[in-house]
This record gives structure tokens, sequence and C-alpha cells, in this order.
């Protein structure tokens, strides 16, 4: 039983049966559903460190059942535990554990309490499940189900028509990427003939580079850019926000978005073997980090630039896969993890205490909540990239890996790290500083209960340490335990200095542009802004709905073509029939004399041939 | 045999009926028919047919004296009677027209029980078929008058009863009379 | 001498015969029609003599004329009024049947003398009734059960179909 | 004296087969029975008219017709004078066709069935071997003549009456053939002679089953000629005269002439198939011939004076329901006396016919009337 | 025997049969549709009988079949009169042309 327990899907059945038990027993239980699933996730999170503690005592633990098997055709899955899969897990259920204490207290007053929860558990099941995966199979199952949850989660509150139009907007968007990541998948087990992510690497490297599989790595790169909300899928997003704030924390920010990452460092030996997928993930990365670290610079809500920033650090994230760096990326995510939840939390906070999330309104919470304040500081200055804190650590891998690459892409980096610092500082000074005159509620606004703030601290601490192991301080001692890829040379002092000098200058951007210099170059900046909104948001949106459109038009075409041709075929003859039978239908007179007569001229007709005049 | 025990009996009666009219008396279940014409039914002495008068010597002075009793009693009044006179116009006690409409006369005797003088009686004739149905059954005095024998005759006991009270009334007159007048004025 | 006589007798009785189915297809009057053939009846049974066919002249004197013209009589009379004529058919009508009949009867007479049918026979005895029942009741007797059991359906049917209904 | 009549015909038929052809002579000898059956027929149903009413009367304690020449002889003469003068009264809406035809349709096939009937000794007119069937057939046909008669008068009481006499003639005419048969099974032959040759020993009324098919040929008979107890069709009292209601005058005549003749054929063969026909010890065969048929007719009379008058349903349920069930049951009795050695012989019918008498009366107890007990106030 | 010959009674016998159907076809009374079946079944009972005459010796299936025959066109006299009546009884007249309900 005790080795049953400590399976490495475990993690995965206990929220299984937490979300089944609150989805069953919901209405009896009510209120206990928040403890049942809390405790389901801390029992995940338990068994995760064992399992990293033993993974890193003995190595890879691998085991698998045969899934489909017909005739000699048999496709196996089961779970994969290497440093890599067992650390993303401990992080992934200690978040999960967090937030979902953090929620008891936000959601306590909602009538769907118990819907929420099961829901959550659901999504905590799915996401240990992928990690633990494997196979791209069990992968991709997990990650369907993910999809749904996400689906359910933004579109919390339905009877809102945003969120119920947004929960659309994001399921279809990730559904678009999920149906590009089964086709690559498609493809790979097609030409490798296997899905197993070990087998996989040894059989790519075996078949060498080849245009089926360099367009299979370039559909399972839109597949994790559906899900991580890369450029062109980066729409759902900032509407996702819509729904209730323990989700954007867990979903938004730590985990599901990290999946698709988490995909592309499993299946880097396949995107390796192309040069061009790797430069064009990187370029894409880059991209979006770009983009959408301009864009959090424009929204007047926390949450909404908390989703901006979040896109440029998975831009930031896929631009180091594309550097062929996946271990740099892998320690950023983690780091983001912790420092970004932090923040959406914070955000939770303040809605909860003042009920709304505009920067307009808000202003001087700093004095009536300390706790909140001190976190969100120490999350804020981790994301600008502050050198002690875990946030400086990972994006130097980063700007590492870019500065081996390419010198443009470095550059472009470096700007998104000002423009990242820029934001995250601006945004703890609106909130928090400042004078309390400003909104009305900032007065009413009270310290959050016990239950909401704890997490918040855990996470502060976590945000401030992550990064720790990561850094030359330990000798890297993060990115040799999951081994995947080798550090940089640390000792390029380029990069060290240009991250110190993009973080130091953001900060003081930030503080300038709140304190004296509030409102200047607003206005010309202004059109900028717009121009900016119009191409990064609204052209994606008109794109989809002139994708979707055109399908309803071919969808209509096809239709009629079908009717005319196949139909008119099928009816033809019976419109022919009735014809004729209106014409045959006179002889039938009614009379019997009639038929009499037709009778007896039969006859002698008969007669007479008979007698073969 | 229930079912056919009814019919069988009335057989029986039938031929037993059959039989008895040839060899049976009339009386004992023969025939008892008599064959009108050739052989008659003795008419019963109160037999009643269309009236007729009594005379007693001559059928010029008829028992009756014209007194229309008889007349008025008849319900279908089919009695005429005009009283004689004299050469002087007097009243005299015999009538001058005594006619019966035997068309209409329904033989009920009535003036027979009416009459005080016992000058009307009914008939026993009854075959008095006419040729037309006016004139021929419009019967006259001298038609109707028929002698006291002819009722003795028909009527006997009762024709009896009438005269001996009649001779017995006259004696008594003529005993009255003797002392004072001559008898003849109660023929 | 006297089978001339005969013979003639029995020209006679097929003109008869003739004239009076031609009747009873065209008389106006139903009743007369239904007399007509009866008259035709009467007929074929004094064919059925001459040819030596007495039982079955007395059966269908007996079946046709007693039994089957009573029950045609009885429907015409429950169904005509009392003094309907029927109306005759349109003239189209009458005129295709009697060409389709006139030509049936060419092709047919065509037929009967252009084969030369076996000698009248003078030789082998008739039938009698004797050996009439016999061959019924011998080479004979399935359809003759059959026949029973027709005519007791029939029976059945008969008075169902033309029963008034109870309600 | 026993072959007076025979002698007769041959001295006639001598006498023209000196002046005819040979094949004048058969003719001549058909011609003469012929025309002996055509006196015969007229002849005896104005005496039969006679006699009955003679019979008639003397059942009800009167006399009957004596006046017209000594005993009444020349009654029937006076009613034919009387028919003849009598003006011939013809309803303007008849059916000239029919209503002329009826009458002398009527009186063919009466006068036709004599020639089946075996007067006397091989003094049969015309011994086909299909006799009895012969004689049943034309007895079918008045039916359809007085359908013709009944719709001919365009009159609702002929109608009426026409329906009436044609359903009782059709339902009794099957009893009538059905009760024939046990006696055609005796004598193995339908011609009337052989039927009389095969009763010399034993008349066929004197077995049980012989008896009972004769009595219900009998009953029948009456029936079909529309006599006695079922002379409902032509009742006075209930639908004036039936079919003949609008004939007067020669017409009626007919009708009363085919009547008469129907009931004396009915006697004769009644005495042909049942009583030994010309079978008699001493007197010439004719003559007992002659006896029993007016016995029968005499008993026909007999019924007139007794009984009532059937109602509409009894006479058609006592068909169908009685009497022929009883003829059909007569069948296998006549068969078992046929084939069962003597003792059984008589035995098995009787018991047959005992047991089926029985229960046909038991179903029919709804038709007996039930006893009427007068209560006299006290 | 008459020495009629047989084609005078055959050539009968189709006259009757044609008078038969030119009443069938003509008339518009069912009863008088019924009455020329009749005369169809009556003329070709009618062949059966002169055929009989010279069938082999004594064989009497001729007369046999034209007996049974008659029987069944007794029979089928009977059914169609009651037919005939019921319709009668449903329609109040039994014109051929009133009882068209079957036409399509």
């Amino acid at each position: 039983m005790v080795t049953l327990l400590l399976h490495p899907l475990s993690p995965a059945a206990f929220p299984l049966a937490a979300a089944a038990l609150n989805f069953i027993f919901g209405k009896q239980l009510k209120a206990k559903t928040a403890w049942i699933s809390s405790a389901a996730s801390l029992m995940s999170f338990a068994v995760s460190i064992f399992l990293l503690t033993r993974t890193a005592a003995h190595g890879v633990m691998q085991g698998s059942i045969i899934w489909l098997e017909a005739g000699n055709f048999k496709i196996t899955s089961g779970f994969l535990l290497d440093p890599l899969s067992a650390s993303f897990l401990a992080v992934v259920s200690l978040v999960g554990m967090l937030i979902q204490i953090y929620a008891a207290g936000s959601m306590k007053d909602d009538p769907e309490f118990t819907r929420f929860y099961s829901t959550l558990s659901l999504f905590m099941a799915a996401m240990t499940a992928l990690i633990a995966a494997d196979g791209l199979l069990l992968f991709f199952m997990a990650w369907e189900i993910m999809g749904l949850c996400s689906f359910l989660l933004i579109g919390f509150w339905f009877q809102k028509e945003a969120a119920a139009k947004a929960a659309h907007k994001a399921f279809l968007a990730t559904r678009l990427g999920d149906l590009c990541l089964l086709l690559g998948l498609l493809m790979l087990s097609s030409s490798l003939g296997t899905l197993q992510f070990t087998a996989l690497s040894e059989k790519a490297a075996a078949l060498g580079a080849s245009a089926w599989l360099s367009a299979a790595a370039l559909l399972i790169f839109a597949g994790a850019a559906g899900k991580s909300a890369q450029f062109p899928f980066h729409i759902w997003l900032p509407d996702a926000m819509e729904g209730p704030t323990p989700v954007s924390a867990l979903i938004h920010a730590a985990t599901m978005v990290a999946a698709g990452i988490y995909l592309l460092i499993r299946t880097f030996p396949v995107l390796a073997l192309d040069a061009r997928v790797l430069s064009v993930i990187a370029a894409v990365g880059t991209f979006t980090a770009v983009l959408t670290a301009l864009l959090a610079l424009r929204s007047q809500e926390i949450k909404k630039t908390l989703a901006f920033s979040t896109l440029s650090q998975l831009g930031m994230m896929a631009a180091c896969i594309g550097f062929s760096n996946p271990g740099a990326a892998f320690f950023h995510l983690v780091t983001h993890a912790f420092f970004k939840a932090l923040l959406f939390m914070g955000a939770g906070n303040v809605l909860h205490a003042c009920g709304t999330q505009n920067l307009g309104r808000l202003g001087g919470l700093g004095r009536p909540m300390k706790l909140t304040s001190g976190a969100f500081l120490v999350g804020s200055l981790a994301l600008a990239g502050l050198p002690p804190l875990s946030g400086f650590w990972s994006k130097e891998g980063i700007l590492a890996a870019a500065h081996g690459y390419s010198p443009f892409y470095f550059g472009a980096l470096l700007l998104t790290s000002f423009l990242t610092a820029l934001y995250s500082a601006r945004l703890y000074l609106q909130i928090f500083e400042g004078s309390a005159s400003r909104s009305a509620d900032a007065e009413t606004a009270r310290e959050c209960p016990k239950s909401m703030t704890i997490p918040l601290l855990t996470l502060g601490v976590l945000a401030a340490a992550a990064g720790i192991p990561g850094s030359p301080w330990m000798g890297y001692f993060f990115q040799t335990f999951i081994g995947i890829s080798p550090h940089g040379d640390p000792a390029s002092y380029a990069v060290l200095a240009g991250s110190l000098i993009a973080c130091a200058l953001g900060l003081a951007g930030a503080w300038l542009s709140a304190g004296p210099w509030r409102g200047l170059g607003l206005k010309e900046t202004a059109g900028a802004g717009r121009f900016l909104e119009k191409a990064g948001m609204e052209l994606p949106n008109s794109a989809a709905r002139l994708f979707a459109s055109g399908l309803k038009t071919a969808g209509r075409a096809a239709a009629c073509t079908d009717r005319l041709l196949l139909d008119g075929a099928v009816m033809l003859p019976g419109v022919l029939l009735q014809l004729a039978a209106a014409g045959f239908r006179k002889i039938q007179s009614g009379f019997i004399l009639h038929y009499l007569l037709a009778a007896f001229a039969a006859v002698i007709g008969l007669l007479a041939a008979g007698m073969n005049f | 045999m229930i079912f056919g025990a009814g019919i069988l009996k009335g057989m029986l009666v039938t031929l037993r009926s059959f039989v008895n009219s040839y060899f049976k008396k009339p009386d004992q279940g023969g025939l008892f028919t008599v064959e009108y014409p050739e052989k008659r039914l003795v008419a019963k002495e109160r037999f009643r047919n269309f009236p007729f008068l009594v005379y007693d010597e001559k059928p010029e002075d008829p028992r009756c004296v014209a007194c229309d009793i008889c007349a008025k009693e008849c319900p279908p009044k089919c009695i005429t009677i005009v009283r004689d006179a004299d050469a002087e116009g007097r009243p005299l006690k015999k009538p001058a027209l005594f006619d019966i409409d035997l068309s209409v006369c329904m033989n009920c005797g009535i003036c027979e029980e009416a009459c005080p003088f016992d000058a009307i009686f009914m008939d026993h004739e009854f075959e008095i078929a006419g040729t037309e149905r006016h004139q021929s059954l419009l019967y006259h005095k001298e038609d109707l008058l028929k002698s006291n024998g002819y009722f003795r005759q028909i009527r006997p006991s009762d024709a009896a009863l009438i005269d001996a009270r009649r001779k017995e009334a006259e004696d008594k007159k003529k005993a009255a009379l003797k002392p004072a007048a001559p008898p003849e004025k109660k023929e | 001498m006297l089978e001339l006589i005969a013979v003639k007798g029995i020209y006679i009785l097929m003109v008869f015969a003739a004239a009076a189915a031609f009747a009873s297809s065209l008389l106006p009057n139903l009743f007369h029609g239904a007399l007509a053939l009866a008259a035709v009846l009467l007929a074929v049974a004094g064919l059925y003599l001459s040819l030596g066919a007495e039982f079955l002249a007395m059966v269908q004197i007996l079946v046709y004329v007693g039994a089957v013209m009573t029950l045609v009589i009885y429907a015409v009379m429950l169904t005509g009024r009392l003094e309907e004529t029927v109306t005759p058919s349109g003239r189209i009508q009458r005129a295709a049947a009697g060409v389709s009949c006139a030509i049936f009867f060419v092709l047919v007479c065509g037929v009967l003398l252009s084969t030369n049918w076996p000698a009248a026979p003078g030789g082998n005895p008739l039938p009698s009734v004797k050996d009439l029942g016999i061959d019924l009741m011998k080479r004979h007797v399935f359809p003759f059960e059959v026949l029973g059991i027709l005519l007791f359906a029939v029976l059945i049917g008969a008075l169902a179909a033309a029963r008034r209904e109870k309600s | 004296m026993e072959t007076l009549f025979i002698q007769i015909k041959t001295l006639l038929v001598n006498a023209a087969a000196l002046v005819l052809p040979p094949w004048g002579v058969t003719l001549s000898s058909m011609i003469i029975s012929a025309l002996a059956i055509l006196g015969l027929g007229p002849l005896i149903m104005m005496y039969l008219t006679l006699m009955e009413r003679k019979v008639l009367a003397r059942m009800q304690n009167r006399i009957g017709p004596n006046r017209a020449g000594p005993w009444g002889l020349l009654q029937p003469l006076a009613d034919g004078i009387k028919m003849l003068t009598k003006e011939d009264i013809r309803p303007s809406a008849a059916d000239p066709l029919l209503y002329f035809l009826a009458p002398i349709l009527i009186a063919v096939p009466a006068l036709m069935v004599f020639a089946v009937i075996p007067f006397g000794k091989g003094m049969t007119a015309a011994d086909l071997n299909v006799g009895v069937l012969y004689f049943v057939a034309l007895s079918s046909t008045t039916t359809l003549v007085i359908f013709m008669a009944s719709w001919g008068s365009r009159n609702k009481y002929s109608v009426l009456g026409g329906m009436r006499s044609v359903s009782q003639m059709i339902s009794y005419e099957v009893t009538l053939v059905i009760s024939v048969v046990p006696i055609l099974m005796a004598a193995g032959s339908l011609s009337t002679q052989t039927i009389v040759e095969s009763q010399s020993g034993r008349w066929y009324a004197a077995t049980p089953w012989g008896l009972l098919s004769c009595m219900i040929f009998f009953i029948c008979g009456l029936a079909e000629c529309n006599r006695s107890p079922f002379d409902l069709p032509e009742a006075e009292s209930e639908i004036v005269a039936g079919y003949h209601t609008e004939y007067s005058g020669m017409r009626f005549a007919l009708f009363y002439m085919a009547e008469f003749m129907n009931v004396f054929s009915i006697c004769a063969l009644t005495v042909t198939l049942f009583l030994g026909g010309w079978q008699g010890p001493l007197l010439p065969s004719w003559l007992w011939f002659l006896i029993k048929t007016y016995l029968l007719i005499f008993i026909v009379f007999w019924f007139r004076g007794t009984l009532p008058r059937l109602r509409a349903d009894h006479l058609m349920g006592l068909a169908w329901k009685f009497l022929l069930p009883l003829a059909v049951m007569n069948i296998p009795a006549a068969a078992m006396s046929h084939f069962l050695s003597e003792p059984f012989s008589t035995a098995v019918p009787l018991a047959i016919l005992m047991v089926s008498v029985a229960v046909l009366s038991f179903f029919n107890k709804g038709y007996a009337a039930e006893k009427r007990v007068y209560h006299f106030t006290d | 025997m008459t020495p009629v010959p047989e084609s005078h009674y055959l050539i009968f016998s189709l006259i009757l049969f044609s008078a038969g159907i030119f009443g069938a076809l003509t008339r518009r009374n069912a009863l008088g549709v019924l009455i020329a079946l009749e005369l169809m079944l009556n003329a070709v009972a009618l062949n059966f009988v002169i055929f009989s005459r010279t069938a082999p010796e004594g064989s009497a299936s001729g007369q046999v079949s034209a007996f049974f025959i008659i029987a069944l066109a007794a029979a089928g006299a009977a059914a169609g009169l009651a037919i005939v009546l019921a319709v009668y009884r449903s329609r109040k007249s039994i014109q051929t042309d009133d009882t068209n309900l079957l036409k399509w």
C-alpha cells in the first residue's frame, strides 16, 4: 500500500480523487470541499518532495503499461520521473497547494464554491499527470483536460457576458494549438514509430533531419504556442483575467501556460534537429516578449498588466529554448511561477480588499495592507530582476543564452527586461505608494484574513530564495541537477552588466513616472500606444474572425453544391416517376366497364396473336 | 308427441263432424241446414217483421180507428195516417190513408204495443223484395190489410187471447148497452 | 321424319335462346332482362335434353331457374325502385363493346369452322343417370366434396354480407 | 277393366295408323296422351273445387253447393262460366308483358308435371328416368312465375304477397327434395315407374323412415302450393289476395286451376312415392291410384277445414328448424335400414328418428303454444 | 340422338357467350353485369355438354364438369348478390359508375 502511495502518478491521483469527491458530494460538503482539495494538494506536494529526493538519490524512475495493442502495433504509456519532471512536479504541487489555501479565503462567499474546487482539483490532477507523463500520449490527454479546466475556470462566473465570451475565446485559441500539436504528434509517431520522450530523442538522432520531422517540430511548437500564448495565440490570455483571481494565479501564471514550455523542453531533441525551427522559435519568442512588454505598460488594470508580463516572460522562455538552452528556460520557468503567483495573489488581495483593480482608482494601500504590500514589493522586484532575488538569476541565464546566440536578440531581450522592470515597479508604486486620498474605497481597505496572507508570505520567501540554487553561489546546482543542457559561460561580464543596468534604469524610470513626472508624456505616447494596441490585439482578433467567416462561407458553398448535385441526383428519378404516374392515372377512371372493356380487348389481342394472323 | 297432439285432436273434431253430417240426425250432430226455398223454417210465433193491419170481416172496415198513436210512437216515423171523413166532412173513425214505408220501418214492434185497438200487428212475411227502392216499398192501406184469420193462423196463441178479450169486451158492452143502446158502435 | 321435326325444333330453340340472350343484355328494364335470362336458361336446358343429358337439364332447371333466378329477381326487386328503368350506358361505351364483341365472335368463328370436329357420333351410348352418379362419386369425389364446402362457405358469407348490421 | 284406358289409346292409335305414315303414328300416340292430360287437368281441377267446397261444408255442418245440377255437380261449370263472364280488369300501371304472361306460365308447369305421374300400370305419359327430379325442377319454376305476377301487377300488396310466397316455397322446396332422397336410395332410380314397381312388396310408407319422409313430403308439398295451414300469401284477411290480387276473370281462373292441379300432382306424387302408386289387390291399377290420391286430397281439404293459418315466422321456422333437420336425419336412418340385418333394420331407424324428433321438438319448444288455461270467475 | 352437327351447337354457345359479354360491357347496373355473367357461364357449361357427346365410351366427365359449373355459378351468384345488396344498402344505388371509390 505504501509503495503504491508513493507511485510517481499518485500526486495526480490525490487531486483527481478530491475532484471526484467534491463533484459528487459537493452539495453536502459545501465549505469542507476547500479542505479536501487543499489536503489532496498537500499530500501530492509531500509525495512529490519524497519523489524528488528519490530521483536525486536513485536517478530516473520509469514504468509503463500497454495502453493499446492491435497485432504488432502497440502503444504504451506510463510515467517518467527524471530530475526535470520531479522538480517541476514539486514546484507545481507547492504552488497549487498555496493557491488552493488562498482560494479558500477569497472565494468563501461564492455560491458555486464546490464547483470551483472540484474543477480546480481536476486541473491539478491533469497538470501533475502531464508532468509525470513518459510519452506524448498521456501528455496530450492531460493537455486536453487542462484546456477544458481552463475553459471551465475562466468561464466560472458564466452569468457574466464577458467571462463567457473570454472562456470561449481561450478555449478556441488553445483548441487550434492543440490541433497543431495533435498533427505534429501524429507525424512524429508515424515517422519515428514511438511517442516515448526517451525513445524519441534516440530515434530522432538516428533518423536525422528531414522536412517531415521539421514540419512536425514546427506543429508541436504551434501547439505549445497555443497553450503558452505565444504571438499569434496570445489574444486569449488578457481576456482570461475575467476568471477568479486564484484561477489566474494558478493557471495563467504558474502552471498551464508553463506546460507549453515544458513540452518544448521535453521534445527539444526533435526541435534541435533543424536549426531553422529553433530560429523560428527564437524569433517568435523574442517578438512576443517585446510586444507584450510594451502592451503591459499601457494597461490600466492590475491583472491585465500581470497577464501581459506573463506573456512577455513566456516569450523570453520560448526564445531561450530557441537559443537551444532549455535548462535556462526551465530555471526561469520555476522562478517565474513563484513570483508571478505571488503578484497575482497580491492583486487578488487588493481586489478582495477594495473591490476594484483599476489602477486609476487605487493608491496608498501600503499602510492599511502592510503584509500584502511587502510581499507584492518582493514579487515585483523579483520580476524586475533585482540581483539577489530569483528573477535576476534566471533572467541572467536567458540573457547569457541570447548573448551566445546573436547580439540582436540579446539587445531585444535587454530592452524587454528594462520594460519589465519599468512596469513592475510602476505597478507597485501606483497601488501601494502615493497618497491615500485618491480613491474613496482606499480608506475602507483592510488587511485580508490570515488564510489569504500566509500563502502570500511563503511565496514571497520562495520568490526571494528560489534563484539561489541556480546562481553561481551554489555553482549552478539547479542546472546541473536537471542536467538538460550545460550552463552558458558565466564569466561574460557584459551580460551581467547589461542586465544590472536594464534593471536599474527600469526601476528609476518607474519611480520618476510615478512620482514627479506623473502624467508626463502620457498624451504623446497615447497615439503610439493605441497603434500598438491595435496592432497587438485587434489584428489577431480580426484575423481570427476573418478565418472563421472564411470557414463559414466555405461550408455554405459545400452545402449548396451537396444539395444541388447529390440530392438532385437522388430526387431526379422520384420526380420523373410522379410525372409518369400523373399521366397513367387517367387510365384508372373508376368505371368497372372501362376495365372490363380493356380486359376484353386484351383477350381479343391474345386470340388474334394466338391464331398468328 | 306433444308437438302434434293439438293438431290431431282438432282433426278428429272436424272428421267427426264430417261423418256425423252424413249419418246423424240434425239435432245429434248431423246436418241441420234447412234448404231454404224448398224447406222452410217455421217462424216462431213472436217473430216480427213488417206490421200489417187487421180487419174482422171486411177489409173495408179495419180495426184501426186512425187515432194516430202508432204514428206518433214510431221511432223512425215511417207511418203516415189520414183520418177518413164522410160526405159532410165529419171525421169518421176510419183511416182514409194508412201508409208504412217498409224501407224505413225497423220492425221494432212498438206500434203493435202502442195500439189500444189491436189494429196493427207484426207480420211473419219477410219475402217482400221490390224491384225498386222507393215506391215499391211504400205499402198503402190495401197492401197492409190482412184478415183476422191470417192473424190467428200466424200467431195462434196471441190471436186467441186477443179474440177472447175482444169478445168479452163486446159481451160486456152488449150487456151494458142492452139496457141502453144497440151494440153496433164497437166493431 | 320425326328426327327432322326434332332438329327443326332444336334450331328454333336455338334461335329463341339467342334472341332471349340478346334481349337480356339490351332490355332497359332489368326485370325483363332477368326473365329473358330465365328463358335462355330453359332453352339451354332443352338443348341439354337434345344432347341426351337429362339429369343435367333437370339440375339446370332446378338450380338455375329455381334458385339463382329467384335470387337475382329478389335482388332486382330489393334494389330497383318499383318502376325504375335502367339507364343504358354511354354511346361510345356501347359502340366499343359492340365492336369488340363482333371481333371476338368473328375470330372464334374462324377457329370453330376451320377445325374439323370428330364426326357427329351415332354409336356410343350416352351416360345414364346411374353412370353420372357413379362417376361423380368415384372419379370426381374430391371436387364434389370441395364443392359442398364451398357452397357452405358461400352460404355463410352471403348471409354475413347481406345481413343488416345490428348497431 | 284393368287396361281400359290403354285399350282406348291403342284403339285410337290404330285408327290413326290407318291414315297417317309411320312417323305420324308415334306422333299421334304422343299427342293422344298429351291431349288426355290436357283434358284431365282442367277436369280434375273443376271437380276438386267442388269436392273441396263439399268437404269443407260437411265439416262445418253445412251441405255445400247442391243447387247447380244434381248434388251440385255442375257447380264447377257454373264457376267457370262466372269466371269467363267476369270483366277482366287490368291495372293501368301494370307491366303489360309480365301481367299477361304470368297466368299462362303458371298453368304450364302445373300441367307438364302430369307427364311424369304413373296413373296406372303402364299409364305414365312419359316415363323419364329422371322423373322425380323433373317434377321437383318444374315445381321450382313456379316461384319465378309468382315473381312475375306480383311484380307485374305493380301493387304493394301483391309484391309483398309474392315475396312471402316465394320465400315460403323456396324454404319448403329444399325440404321436399331432401325428404325424397331416402325413397330414391331405396328404389335406386329416379323414374316414377320403377319406384312404384319397387313398392310391390311393401309400401315405403310402411317403413318407419318411409312414413316420416312421406309426412314431411306431404307437408312440404302443401306448403309448395300455398295450401291449407300455409296459405299465408293469399290470405284474404291479411294481404288481400297475395300475388293474384289484381287478377280477375279468366286470369284468376288460371291461377286457381294451377293451384288445384298442384294439389293433385303433389298428392299423386305422394301416392306414387310412398303409398305404392297403383299397387292394389283387386281393383284395376288406375282405380287404386285415384282412390289413394283422392284420399290424400280429402286430407288436404281436411287440413284446410281445421288448421288455422301459420304465422309468417312460424311458417319459416317450421321449415328450416324442424322439417329440414328431420328430413336430413331421415337419410341416415333409411341408410341404416338398408344395410343392417333384419331385427335391427327397423329398430335402429326408429331409434334415430325418435331421438331426432324429440331433440328437435325440444329445440323448437318456443314455437309450440302453451296449453291455454281458462279461469272462470267464481 | 339428333344428327345436329356439333359446329352448330358450338356456334350457338358462342353466340350466347358474346351476348353475355356484350351485356356485361354495356350494363351500367351491377345486377345487369351479374345476369350477363350467368349467361356466359351457361354458354361454357353448354360447351362441356356438347363435347361430352363425342367423349369416349360411357365417360360422363363432360356432364359432371357442366354440373360443377352450374353449382359454382349458383355459389357465385349468391355471393355476388349479397355484395350487391350490401353496396345498395350503403350507397342507395348500384349503378356501376357510382361505385368508383377505389379510383385513385
